[in-house]
């Protein structure tokens, strides 16, 4: 009970020594939420102390670690050495099934495009909701096309260059017909009434056709600019 | 092992501090964390290690406690009043010899147990103070003033292959006329069936892909119609590893089997 | 873009030199105020990178200085030296009043856990109070364990890692005098066996022995994962 005061008078007189001196810096800047100044580590530490000097042999003990004392106005802080600023973003991919709405959505355009919202439902036979045309845009698989000349002129969508990366197709002119589905297995019923030749070059030649040249190309950073309707 | 046997030495009790001692607890009750709490305050006029404590003795100073605070009219909480009457009890039991024939625990099983909850209560007691006595984060050890936020972004990729995309393709292109695989045995799926079909997909797989994913449209609801269309596709998919057209893996056990087209 | 995969590959199979290791987990420790677990810092370290033998060299280079590596359960952080708290007067957190009620009943759930309600009540001799339980679950220091398989299947109560980094203590079994206790036989609900044959260590050996045995404390961390009733 009686060391206590007689101690720390004593400290009065004798500063610390200076490596706990940088010891203290250390834990100063170590816990504060601000940089701080050489005023006020004077005035945090024991009479005495010289922050100037202590400060010196810190920072000279931080070089080349994994964070630094950096000085900030007139300040001092610890900070992460630059060059490890990576680990403190951390990308953590999740992997997930898309739904069945939005992988027939993906196939109609794919195999229809340029296609029309409208052109969509009537394929699928139901309304295709805007989040999962919103999904398959946010995962850059489709794109708006040139817009259709037709009253009310609809936008219409294509797959990207992204979706036939992640498809491994050259181009979406590959994709095989539905004569081919069928033999492959693909196709579990009776072949359809409609044209068997149907496929990605059926009927539609003329609009696919144009749709990968570079024109449409063109013409889709156009769209995106003056479209008001999204 | 304790002095519960003995008779009770009241003395202390007597003596004109242990009265005061007493008085102070009465006005106190309010203070006192139950009757254990008290019985260890109490016991603490003994003046002994705990494990030496005369529980018979205590018990005297407790009732007595107890009949102090009615004389001057204090209420007291139940369950002083129901140790008071299990410690005359246990009084009873201690001085008396036991009857013939006695079930139960002896009177000094009880007082010995009391002793050691009161001992463990102490040993709590100082735990408590010694826990709190520790170099606490925030008063003596302190966290990082200047935290750096360390962000972890969820990216969600979504999965899709060519095989879901045609078969969404062809699900949407006959589905006016789709109507499902019957076949003259309902519900069975042949091994040959799912080799000649597989072999024609064995074109289309390029990455791994489960095993489930090629059953055929219509064979996935029905669970009858589902395990044939498995267990014939897995055997399909066996002979093709064999022949040397695909690869199958399987990460553990009961994880999904994947195939892939094997390169030449 | 198409550079990605390649640097990941590489990755793949060289981890970086131990002390660039050390570096970045000294960059990750000191980034957060919150304990780091080794997995967290695996996930956020290039591929095939081993925290566990760069922490090693990182404690041994903290030893002695303003800042120390303090483990916590399986996780690490860096924690002021206890002899500078003075300096930090402008840190201080306040600490919450407790009550007795409340110091007692953390002791008894650090010393006794999992325990439950009315073990901790047999032990205090008095009911324990709603607000009391709340304000240690509040504080973030006791938490819900495994149901104990008897009777009406109670609930027990176990500490938290939050406690053990404000205690400073590394586990559950560095708590002070936790053995003398054991030895004593006071963490038992029984007193020692008179039988001097026997001796406190006697025939309920086994009963205490778990309390802090590996398996136990597997087990409380599993009741976290699936205790439906939080």
């Amino acid at each position: 009970m009686s060391d206590a005061p007689n101690k720390k008078e004593e400290s009065l007189f004798r500063a610390p020594p200076l490596a706990e001196q940088e010891r203290m810096i250390e834990a100063l800047l170590f816990a504060s939420a601000e940089p701080v100044s050489l005023s006020e580590m004077e005035a945090r530490m024991p009479h005495g102390s010289d922050p100037a000097e202590a400060l010196v042999l810190l920072r000279k003990r931080y070089e080349g670690r994994g964070v630094q004392v950096a000085k900030v106005g007139d300040a001092y802080a610890f900070r992460t050495a630059a060059d490890l600023g990576f680990l403190m973003a951390r990308e953590q991919v999740e992997q997930r099934k898309l739904s069945r709405a939005a992988i027939e959505t993906l196939a109609i355009v794919a195999y229809h495009q340029p296609v029309t919202r409208a052109e969509i439902e009537e394929i699928r036979g139901v309304s295709v909701s805007r989040g999962t045309v919103d999904q398959l845009i946010e995962l850059d698989w489709i794109k708006f096309g040139r817009r259709r000349m037709t009253p009310g002129r609809p936008v219409t969508y294509v797959v990207t260059t992204e979706f036939l990366d992640h498809f491994g197709l050259e181009n979406a002119r590959d994709l095989p017909g539905l004569k081919e589905l069928r033999e492959a297995g693909l196709l579990e019923s009776r072949p359809p009434d409609g044209d068997p030749e149907e496929g990605p070059d059926g009927d539609r030649d003329k609009d696919t056709g144009d749709m990968f040249d570079d024109d449409a190309e063109a013409a889709i950073d156009d769209e995106l600019l003056d479209d008001d309707d999204l | 092992m304790s002095e519960a046997g003995q008779p009770a030495n009241t003395d202390d009790w007597d003596s004109v501090t242990a009265r005061r001692e007493a008085e102070a607890l009465i006005v106190d009750v309010d203070g006192f964390e139950g009757p254990l709490d008290l019985l260890l305050t109490l016991s603490r006029t003994q003046k002994v290690d705990l494990r030496k404590i005369s529980i018979l003795a205590l018990t005297e100073q407790y009732l007595a406690f107890i009949e102090q605070a009615r004389q001057l009219r204090i209420e007291l909480a139940a369950d002083y009043l129901v140790m008071a009457a299990w410690l005359a009890f246990l009084k009873s039991k201690l001085l008396l010899p036991p009857e013939p024939g006695e079930e139960g625990p002896s009177g000094e099983d009880l007082a010995a147990h009391l002793a050691f909850q009161l001992e463990r209560l102490a040993a709590m007691r100082d735990c408590a103070a010694k826990l709190m006595a520790r170099d606490r984060l925030g008063r003596d050890r302190f966290v990082r003033g200047a935290p750096q936020a360390m962000t972890t972004n969820r990216k969600i990729t979504y999965t899709a292959g060519l095989l879901d995309l045609m078969q969404a393709y062809a699900r949407i292109r006959t589905k006016d006329d789709f109507r499902p695989y019957v076949m003259d045995r309902e519900k069975i799926l042949t091994m040959e069936e799912a080799l000649d079909r597989l072999r024609n997909l064995v074109g289309y797989m390029g990455e791994w892909a489960d095993l489930m994913s090629y059953l055929p449209d219509g064979w996935t609801t029905d669970p009858k119609a589902r395990r044939s269309a498995t267990a014939a596709n897995f055997a399909a998919a066996l002979e093709l590893t064999k022949a040397g057209k695909v690869e199958i893996r399987q990460s553990d056990t009961f994880e999904p089997i994947q195939l892939r087209r094997k390169d030449t």
